[in-house]
């Protein structure tokens, strides 16, 4: 595509953009309630915040690089890009954040027939259904290949039994993305199949994890003789693992896409103060500070060259577990910085001074970047094992 | 002094330790959290302390203590810490205390029984900035200002706090009945009685003024921060025996994960930081106890003490809840709860910067 | 612009790669530290570098240059640094160049043909403090002070010094045959080739003064700055792979080293701490190259890219030696090379801590 | 021992000291000369070094709570103590250093049949005889158990093969105590015999190895049909691993032993200036030598501590390991630290200013702790192993 055509798309974008996206839908994200998740039970907030998915799900804006034959976007990286930026020039909120697009999407539109593909991405791109993602079971954390639940082989259904946790949102999704068990337990990766049921199905429970940040994202899900059509298989029977592995790296890879994040000096200057050299008060607190702020920004940038280098052919592989323990890590230090800037202020649990203790349930939030998706234990064996070439023992 | 406990400070260390296990384990801050118990520690555990001699470890016999004084405080502080036991212990037994002591204030006996909780009011904004308040007073000591992070500061009985006189620094006692005052709880994320006072114009007895004042308020501080250290320690201790528990007992990949040498290495290295902070706070409570060390000297080791054991405490409770994976995020499981008290901790009385700084300062560079 | 090198900025790389480590493996810097070489670089590899180019990568083929730019320069700079290949490149080709350049000077083509070495004096401790000089100069333009850790000193045909001059700050240029001048050789750790230069009422030429002039030595100084993060990154890098094929090899234990998973993260910690800061680098390159980078932009993103690379430098070259063991320590194996290189670059115009400071004030807290 | 005893132990102690205790050995050591360290080719610095040598090994004071029959000074641990602290009152140097002081003699004392103690101690105590310790070899360097140097058993002798590294001053040392392998090779542990010759038997030769601090305080030293009499085996056969262990902990143990190191604030302040509030110019690099005195503080404490528990009678065992790893990891950052209080300064190699390197060649004499005596790695499998009873793999 060239410059010019480019630059008319970006015109084009910026003044669409102006007549359609509701004024209360260009202030930041502040809290849960503004994140529009989309779903059959979803409860809008507000008229704007309906009208802006519909208006931008019209267009397949939601998903802008999904084909447009089955609703998406259809723009190029370039032109996705763009978008991308002339959103953020006017602060508009995305207007759909799902498990379904950041998930799902992209392993059915690789692994997918075209009827599952008819079927699913134009209710992920217009947010009508709600996917949630069942992987992790009590005793398959990190050592994710070792699930139990089973899929039984009934003809023209499977018999699904088991039980996972750490499901986001369970009590909340309409369908569910799940690896089960169809074939042998040994060797381990070979008899998983990768499956989508529907979470109102018989004998399908949820139950909510309440956590140390006081949220409550996560459910137990119990199966219990859930008949799931046959049709519901994404990929072939017993390689649920590659769909997986597919998805577990686009996902590690997702991790760091926020950019780079806000700097901490307003609120530094704020909470620690300032000398007469317009210093920092807490010398040593400033050091830690510019350290972090290096670190990030080198992140920041390293993500943007992943990506540069995805554009230019090199594939990504086991470099996004690095990008998914530098990144995590990285978040958990910003979250202990901003409780040393902030004092014990940051301490407040419930209240209005804090939000209802929004800066404490963050930080505590963060402690689980390093082990969901992956644990940093696991990202680094990934690494020295695949990027170093370290042999096993 | 030998940096080891004598046979009645270990027979001290085991009973408090059985106390605490039996009388206060988790469990018990637990339910006063879902309870949303406004005092913030169960007053029977605290008439019980009572009992133990618990209240009164900086009194000599001769002044009705039990004469422990602060290696016996250490020692109490750490164990109550392994459990989290919630009460006034360090608010009003050490800290009140050791103020009320060194102003020869008739309502000590009153605070060493534990018939009466105290509590001393000094930090006004989220960082810890004692000695230039700006809560003032006035000549007749009506005292006018706001209080944050104060510790068992709905329950006291009455409250020392730190203002701005005219002349200089002034430490005043006030009694919670007083005109004028208010305490308003702060639920904080360790679940402890927390509170922010406000004075307005509120009548208060003076305890101490000037130079002497704030020298018997760095004292106190010192000491406090000490104690704090040795409530770090119990607390690091506690999560670090859980986290190594869990190790031993955890499968993944069809291997105990406290088989895995990097995992192995991590516990050795908190280990050795667990360690060398038990001799820096065992040396600084027993500095505390000595009429040998100066002021300038007990300060620099309460920075060091409670700088070391904040760094220690980061490390082993974050550590903590990434070695437990998942399981640690979950509130049904107790591990958050020491990653809670060890932030509280950390931040009362100065955190890690604010000891750093006191302690290059106070070392001459 | 793309964070990715270009076809043309790859075929460079490869050829500077091949050309290092054919014509400068590390036994070349061994031989002329056994020599006790005083130049501290070969004469013939320096003309070989000319012919190749690298001499004048920053001026435009306009210019008579090869147009490379930063990006190439940094490239230059990483290959070379993977051999420890000594030349007067930075202090010359970046530095002097840079200076040159921005002053008009004449003698830059010669510079930048390699024909003339030149150098830039501005240390006179231990640490950088680059816009306050003690060495003075009187209106006439003569030049009195001393000078320490100047790269290339003893080599350089001319050398351009910073001086305290009536009325403010000033470069001036010194012919190395100045009347009172003299360059004293500096054994360094790193065995290149760093000398202490003495002025005594040596007459020198004005290149710039006042404010113009501490922006102009900003510039050159902050864009200094990315190519010795360029440097250490190659030195790190070429350790890094040096240890992790070490870890392949020696067997302990019955075991290849390399199997033990604590080593296994160590090595994946530290290969992410290099491309994080490869990422920096590259970023820091392309803004010195970029017309739509403003200096106070140049010298945040100079000072991230110098305080990151040599923390990463410091940690990849302690690993280095601690994972090789006992032969790490050995003067016959290379690897001690790159911890001494390492902390010379790292000191060079500011280390660690310098840019921490520059990188805090420069955003404003 | 009353307090009253010790209190004129000391008096007594003062006196004799102040007496016999040369001036210019009231200095503190500088350098390596300063250093004696005795043995039959020794040359001294000066006629005090050999006087306060001789003086103190009289009264058994260079070792003092060994047992006087073998010529030890035969204190208890406080008259020792007391002697360190009144040598310390005056400046006095140790006025012998050496391995058969801080190594052999321990295990003599423990492992030695009466000739042998009666044979070796008093020259190790009057400093006759210098010894130097074979334990590494080439393939056998954290994993010592593997070494493969062969005593044959010839009748009335042993003869000696192979090679050792890492020697400490092989080539200036009389004798070696030396694990050679006189048993089966697998299992390991229970084939190694520990024994001593003397290093000028016929078939001994030593080569130093050049180290990157530029010091060759290490050999490689090599056995060539060294014929060495059966009566000098120390303990058992195929026992010497027990012995070697026990130096090994001992040796741990002591490497913190030199206390609480200079403060560096001197140098701090000179090398970094101090602003007008007294502090140091460089706030970040002042907040780091905080943290690195109290990191210092808690090192020195600990030892202390391990100490009295010692006398107190708790045993040491694993709690070496730690103390080894820690001490020996904060020396390296001290130095590293040096490094950046003095700058480039600190990087001169020869020259005048910098007393030929001084500071640099410290520094990287420092990355050598972590490796000697058990590298930090070993001592962290013994500490998770043995103390914390995480399981084997």
């Amino acid at each position: 595509m060239s410059d010019n055509q480019l630059e008319q798309f970006r015109a084009e974008t910026k003044q669409w953009l102006e007549a359609n996206c509701p004024e209360s839908m260009r202030r930041p994200i502040q809290e849960e309630d503004d994140v529009c998740w989309g779903g059959r039970n979803f409860k809008f907030q507000s008229d704007d915040q309906k009208a802006w998915l519909d208006r931008m799900a019209e267009r397949g804006w939601t998903t802008p690089t999904w084909p447009k034959e089955y609703g998406g976007g259809g723009l190029s990286r370039e032109e996705a890009k763009v978008l991308k930026e002339e959103m953020k020039n006017i602060g508009a909120r995305p207007p759909l954040t799902s498990f379904g697009i950041s998930m799902l999407g992209p392993a059915l539109l690789k692994f997918g027939t075209h009827e599952q593909k008819q079927e699913h991405i134009p209710k992920i791109v217009r947010g009508e259904i709600r996917w949630c993602q069942g992987y992790s079971e009590p005793n398959a954390g990190s050592d994710l290949a070792s699930l139990g639940t089973k899929a039984e082989d009934k003809g023209d259904h499977f018999l699904i039994n088991g039980q996972k946790i750490w499901t986001s949102y369970a009590d909340k999704a309409d369908w569910i993305f799940c690896l089960v068990r169809t074939g042998p337990k040994e060797p381990k990766h070979t008899g998983i199949s990768f499956i989508l049921f529907d979470m109102e199905s018989k004998g399908v429970s949820t139950k909510p994890i309440k956590l140390i940040s006081g949220y409550s994202p996560f459910c137990e899900t119990f199966f219990d003789d859930v008949e799931v059509p046959k049709a519901n298989l994404l990929g072939e029977l017993n390689k649920g693992w590659t769909i997986a592995k597919y998805l577990l790296t686009h996902e590690r890879a997702m991790i760091g896409d926020m950019g780079l994040p806000a700097p901490l000096t307003p609120m530094a200057r704020e909470c620690v103060g300032v000398d007469s050299n317009n210093q920092l008060q807490d010398k040593a607190l400033r050091a830690d500070l510019a350290a972090h702020e290096i670190d990030g920004l080198a992140f920041a940038l390293t993500m943007e060259r992943a990506g540069d280098e995805a554009k230019a052919g090199a594939s990504l592989g086991a470099f996004s577990s690095m990008l998914k323990y530098y990144g995590t890590e990285l978040n958990k230090s910003r979250h202990e910085l901003i409780l040393k800037l902030k004092g014990s202020d940051a301490l407040e649990w419930e209240g209005q001074a804090s939000q209802n203790g929004k800066i404490a349930k963050q930080w505590l939030r963060t402690k689980a970047n390093s082990i969901e998706g992956g644990t940093s234990e696991v990202m680094l064996n990934i690494v020295s094992k695949r990027i170093l070439e370290l042999p096993d023992a | 002094m030998a940096l080891v406990l004598t046979e009645e400070q270990t027979l001290l260390k085991d009973s408090a330790s059985g106390f605490f296990a039996e009388r206060s384990p988790i469990s018990s801050l637990r339910d006063l959290r879902d309870s949303y118990d406004s005092q913030g520690y169960k007053s029977d555990l605290w008439q019980e302390m009572a009992e133990m001699g618990f209240t009164s470890l900086l009194l000599s016999e001769d002044e009705g203590g039990t004469g422990f004084g602060f290696v016996g405080a250490g020692i109490v502080a750490e164990e109550m810490a392994k459990t989290l036991a919630p009460s006034p212990f360090i608010a009003s037994s050490i800290v009140a205390t050791s103020l009320l002591k060194a102003t020869k204030n008739a309502h000590l006996s009153d605070v060493a029984s534990g018939q009466k909780i105290a509590t001393l009011a000094v930090d006004e904004t989220g960082h810890h900035s004692p000695y230039t308040p700006k809560t003032t007073s006035d000549s007749d000591g009506k005292v006018s200002g706001n209080k944050t992070f104060v510790p068992e500061g709905k329950a006291a009985d009455f409250v020392i706090v730190t203002a701005d006189r005219p002349g200089g620094f002034a430490l005043y006692l006030v009694e919670k009945d007083a005109t004028g005052f208010s305490a308003e709880q702060t639920i904080m994320a360790d679940s402890r009685g927390w509170a922010k006072l406000s004075f307005d114009n509120t009548p208060a007895t003076l305890l101490a003024s000037g130079d002497a004042a704030k020298a018997i308020l760095a004292n106190a501080l010192s000491k406090a921060n000490i104690i704090l250290s040795a409530e770090l320690l119990g607390l690091s201790q506690a999560a670090f025996d859980m986290t190594v528990n869990y190790l031993k007992e955890r499968k993944q990949f069809g291997q105990i994960i406290g088989t895995f040498q990097s995992l192995q290495h991590r516990a050795a290295h908190m280990f050795s930081e667990i360690e060398t902070t038990r001799s820096i706070v065992l040396a600084a409570l027993q500095a505390a106890d000595s009429k040998d060390v100066d002021d300038q000297r007990l300060a620099i080791m309460a920075s060091a003490a409670k700088a070391r054991a904040s760094k220690m405490a980061e490390l082993v409770s974050n550590e903590a809840i990434q070695m437990h994976g998942g399981i640690g995020m979950t509130d049904e499981y107790d591990i958050g709860f020491f990653i809670k008290r060890a932030r509280a901790v950390q931040n009362l009385y100065g955190g890690y910067h604010y000891h750093l700084d006191r302690f290059a300062s106070l070392n001459g560079y």
